[in-house]
């Protein structure tokens, strides 16, 4: 396992000159502690998503449900580069980001079940994770929509710094999207107004290669060389790999330093793949076998442990134990959303309106307005 | 020659017979081709037809609606698939500003014989985005026609109509009925844009819906049997231009109307039925046109407030109980 | 302190007060800063609150309303104009799917302040794309409002309600009545969203209108007051909520209702106005609700053409006097 | 006056093995009755536009006026490098683009007024000249909503050609838009299907430096190389100079041939200037008078012209007998529009369904379903 990364430097002139985490080569890995971590909240997303798939198959989750198998290195990777405080934002295929945010499993699970323990009191679902306290923004189910959002998140962490704090402390916003997200004509806009506007805010393509069934190719131009979708908008714009976390870190460690340093946008093309179908439903017929078995010897979570082992940080007794505990966990997570009850009817009614205007059903006047206190002037 | 198929199958019938008669025709959408589509509708139509007709696109909504329209300005006759007609929002303006205004702007030189398909309504707890019933919003737009099959004979026959119909038309399924059966001819026929059926004879008071919801109105006039409530069930199969005659000749007939909309009631399909038959009906109805929609609010992703929230039996036997005074 | 003073500067007071009262509330659009506004609405308001608070955007509707609902969720305080809300349908997946369901979708935990603004309704001969009345395509939606000023007075109020409040909140101006003069307080003040003002007593028949058309339905209530025709006219002020009790009371004194939407006919606010009112006053109606609308089609260019099409006092008259039996 | 021209190869080195029309500087301009001809179209264009701020300023025409002032060069040479069935589609600036595609200025001015002879019969006005006998499609008000219709006439030549008629015969496709439009994700999204497809249209971007009040600089990135916005699709992307007609034609008839030839999008930055405000109403306070002074002493009629006078093609009194010659045609024009009746009030209610379905005012059933022979099968 080297250090060494793929930096695509922007191929545009008028970009080169622009400042690229050139330099994240020379970052040092964090210490030990760190890499544990990562391991074991890489090794929590996989074990949270084979339980999810479980769950679905067995009734306990409805709708939709888009699993991160393989992309755990990105989300983990990328959000270990971040303060606390920057904020988050996705699609749909989003429960890899809310737990390396810091979601609570069982509250994710809860979430995933439909139950009022969950992350949105059961009313989001598995595309629409949101965990404001730990600065996670969902979970966006329409692709490509969150893309102005996220520009949005960011605007607002460079106004209360400029306009309401008086520049103190630049946010860092990540915002995530797939790769057949890049066709949305929402992505170009967020793009050109985070440029002109100078937003803090990092684009990041997991280009896991397919769109469901479309693999890159088949519906996304200069699929050869996504960074030219970045340096359109004369951002700076790097490819970083995504399937190795000791490359994924420092790489994105240096470009999220570097923005909060100079606060402008950034595009990151991120190389990864999904392990499994689209959703639980999908057959995979557009991919072959031998593709499939490739890529999943590539695995970031094997390839860390590896890392972790040889490099004397962890024995495999500890990584055996990690597991095991992960295994504890999750299933104690299954159990408490489980336990956790179904929202009651009267929750239907709310977060229509904030809550002060009360349950509004119909074309009746809300409650609120009928004991109104307000008037004309 | 008719054989009990799948209402899916009955969508695909309708673009293979077009497809085969009319070398215009195409069909275009994501994963309609390679992947089958997303719901299967299009299956094997990648290997009849071949990838200049059945054309998998990106994720550009706008893009390939507006891709369609102008095709269909050439004189082709577009079918464009939405996954879902949830994803129709990001399409909202090629679909309402170009498709239907075109003919007028250009001053009648330019038809838009297009067809915009795919699932409207919820799906089964995909959540606020992604549950959409389009008809209340689009319905409002002059230029186009809705069409809005229950039943695999209706999917097919009013699919067939819409491909061959000059003028854009929205056809609205359901991912909830795309397995549900029904006998459905071979040949190709058409049902008629614009009228309704009557689904069932009854003589107290008539339930007027649209597309899935008829299933729980003749469920619900069911039990009212039992009650002795006599129901007449009419299914509209088209929004757009909207059988308001059909509709006013029960309703003169049951002196009670009951309307099921899965939309959310404000400026909606049932207020525009209501309002329709209030006016034409004013002499003869008993009682006001009661309503049945969607709860007011975004679609929760819980199993058990979806159900709640979505019209039901049990939502319209209350309403048809308090619009003929048994409540 | 009242001024006489025109509805572009109340809005833009109401603006101003706002952000001078709190420094999260900004204002984004096109053209609103270095060119004053397309419609010279936020004339001046660059030089007081520079660009970081009033930002010029580039023609990227779903773009920058995405981002101020981004901001929303943050906290702040957007204010997004729409140069016209006939540019919004490039933007409807945010503006319907984003801004009103955030809230429901996290579990209460974002809401969005945001106030979505501009010019509604016809603009005059601004032909088909141009000349939208949104109102009855986004009402169906729940977990948004919609004002709609019919004057400078409500104008600012209105706006300054919409501003405060911490939920979306959709502003309909109109082109056509933003050099309309009238009296305004200096200072802020709120007109409570959800509530309706009658701007005419009278016994004989209920007018109700919204916006612009109020103007109109005045017009036709002194006309018919000649005629021997007594009309209460109401100002719906708010769409969403919609003052319903208001309507029901008035209209349990005359027993007979006139609704003036400028939308069009179809699944519209003049359908769910009747539906209500018919529901409401089912025994208290001597005639079924009439409805004066634009016509169902596009808007045309041509003057006469886009005259006819409109609603205006004339066929208000001919409505009324159908309502009340003076035909 | 020379026939160099500015042509920025593709920056992308994806793209740079694509033919551009680099040979374009070889290509003779055409006969002196062709150039004749372009001088005769821009300056019909000119008056036609001059007329049309009289009319307007007189209320004859209401709604917006865009007017084409300054870049008469762009359509009439791009529209000179097409074959007579290629499609054209244009946003609301749209009069010089009908005219140059041979829109008989009578009917056009009609269209202004809102007659019945217009060529919209009144109903589409001055942002909707649609002229289809000319193969001119619109005239269209959403900024950017061109785009994708334009990529769809396109791919029906493109199916026309394959599927209809066996491939014979490539139709290429000018799909107009302003700089401003380049920040609508309709274009983006249009551009990546048509490289995705292969579709035979070029994409112009008018770039005239400002989107209304706002200057490229203020509201797009990547202003100062616009070609990347086409790089990103990977597509043959080139600036080419619209003020002088004498390079706009061959570098647009050198593209459109190649294009022709060997069908596929491209993409073209090009570089003009509005004379005008965006709108009658417009004050241009937003840039100084001496940046106007001296984009209009660049003026494409008087370069023509003079290159005409300079190369003896033509001499002063011809043109002066030219000038006078379009000054009678458009005011014949004028009078004609005046003479034409407004549409009857029937015209509001066609148009709204093709003509079997009869009028339609309302909910209630329209005519034609009254008496339809159409049933059940
Ligand atoms: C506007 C819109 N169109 C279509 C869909 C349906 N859909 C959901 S995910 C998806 C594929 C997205 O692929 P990508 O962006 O690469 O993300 P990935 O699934 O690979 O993470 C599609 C077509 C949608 N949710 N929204
Ligand atoms: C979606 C949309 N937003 C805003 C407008 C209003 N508008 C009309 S033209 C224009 C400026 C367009 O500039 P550009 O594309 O550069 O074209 P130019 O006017 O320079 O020809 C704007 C903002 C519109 N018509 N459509
Ligand atoms: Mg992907
Ligand atoms: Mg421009």
């Amino acid at each position: 396992m080297t250090m060494e990364q793929i930096i695509v430097t922007p191929s545009s002139k008028e970009t080169k000159s622009a400042k690229t985490p050139e330099d994240s080569k020379q970052l040092p890995l964090p210490g030990p502690d760190v890499l544990i971590k990562w391991l074991r909240d890489m090794k929590l997303i996989r074990e949270f998503e084979i339980r999810a798939v479980q769950a679905y198959q067995n009734k306990l989750a409805g709708g939709f449900l888009h699993v991160y198998n393989g992309q755990e290195a990105v989300a983990v990777g990328s959000i270990a580069a971040l303060q606390p405080t920057d904020p988050v934002i996705t699609a749909y295929r989003d429960h890899g980001h809310a737990l390396a945010r810091g979601l609570d499993p069982k509250v994710g699970m809860a979430e995933l079940f439909g139950r009022i323990g969950g992350c949105a009191k059961g009313k989001g679902g598995s595309m629409h994770f949101f965990d404001v306290p730990n600065h996670m923004y969902g979970g966006h189910g329409i692709v490509g929509a969150q893309t102005p959002v996220g520009a949005g998140l960011a605007f607002a962490t460079k106004y209360e710094d400029e306009v309401l704090n008086g520049g103190t402390n630049t946010r860092v916003t990540l915002c995530f999207l797939g790769d057949g997200a890049l066709n949305q004509g929402a992505f170009h806009e967020a793009a050109n107004l985070a440029k002109v506007m100078d937003i803090p805010v990092i684009f990041i393509v997991e280009n896991n290669k397919y769109a469901m069934g479309t693999s890159i190719e088949r519906c996304t131009s200069a699929a050869d060389n996504l960074v030219d979708k970045g340096v359109a908008y004369h951002m700076d714009s790097v490819c970083i790999d995504g399937m190795d976390i000791t490359n994924t870190y420092p790489a994105m460690k240096a470009l999220v330093d570097d923005i909060r340093a100079n606060p402008r946008p950034a595009f990151v093309d991120m190389k990864c793949y999904r392990f499994k179908g689209h959703s639980v439903s999908d057959p995979r017929k557009y991919r072959t076998h031998e593709e499939e078995q490739e890529n999943e010897a590539n695995d970031p979570i094997e390839a860390l442990a590896k890392f972790l082992i040889s490099s004397g940080v962890m024995e495999e007794a500890e990584i055996k134990a990690m597991n095991k505990e992960l295994r504890v966990e999750i299933r104690e997570a299954v159990k408490w959303a489980e336990a956790s009850p179904e929202p009651g009817i009267e929750e239907l009614y709310k977060d229509v309106y904030i809550e002060k205007w009360g349950p509004y059903t119909g074309t009746s006047l809300p409650n609120f307005m009928k004991d109104s206190t307000r008037g004309d002037a | 020659m008719s054989r009990t198929i799948e209402f899916r199958d009955a969508l695909r019938e309708a673009m293979s017979d077009e497809m085969r008669d009319d070398p215009r025709v195409f069909l275009i959408g994501e994963e309609v081709a390679e992947y089958d589509g997303a719901y299967k509708v299009s299956r094997g139509m990648l290997d009849e037809f071949g990838p200049k007709r059945i054309i998998d696109a990106p994720i550009s909504e706008t893009g390939f609606a507006g891709l369609g329209i102008g095709a269909a300005m050439m004189g082709l006759r577009p079918i464009v698939e939405f996954m879902s007609w949830s994803f129709s929002l990001v399409a909202a303006d090629q679909i309402l500003n170009n498709a239907p205004k075109m003919l007028y702007m250009s001053g009648g030189q330019l038809q838009v014989p297009i067809v915009f398909r795919g699932n409207d309504g919820a799906g089964g707890q995909l959540g606020s985005t992604h549950s959409w019933c389009v008809e209340s919003l689009y319905a409002n737009v002059p230029g186009l026609k809705i069409v809005i099959p229950s039943d695999p004979y209706d999917a097919k026959g009013l699919l067939t109509a819409a491909i061959r119909d000059p003028d854009p038309v929205f056809c609205l399924e359901s991912e909830r009925m795309l397995s549900m059966t029904g006998e459905v001819p071979e040949s190709p026929y058409e049902i008629a844009i614009g009228k309704a059926v009557t689904r069932r004879e009854g003589a107290d008071c008539t339930l007027v819906s649209f597309g899935r919801p008829v299933h729980f109105c003749m469920e619900a006039a069911e039990q009212l049997a039992k009650e002795g409530i006599d129901c007449e069930v009419i299914d509209g199969r088209s929004i757009k231009p909207l059988d308001i005659e059909s509709i006013v000749t029960s309703v003169r007939k049951t002196n009670c109307c009951v309307v099921v909309d899965q939309s959310w009631s404000f400026a909606s399909i049932g207020s525009e039925v209501a309002a329709e038959v209030h006016k034409h009906c004013f002499d003869d109805l008993d009682n006001h046109v009661h309503r049945v929609h969607s709860d007011d609010v975004p679609a929760p992703y819980a199993h058990n407030l979806e159900a709640e929230m979505l019209p039901n039996p049990r939502k319209i036997c209350e309403a048809v109980r308090s619009a003929t005074y048994n409540a």
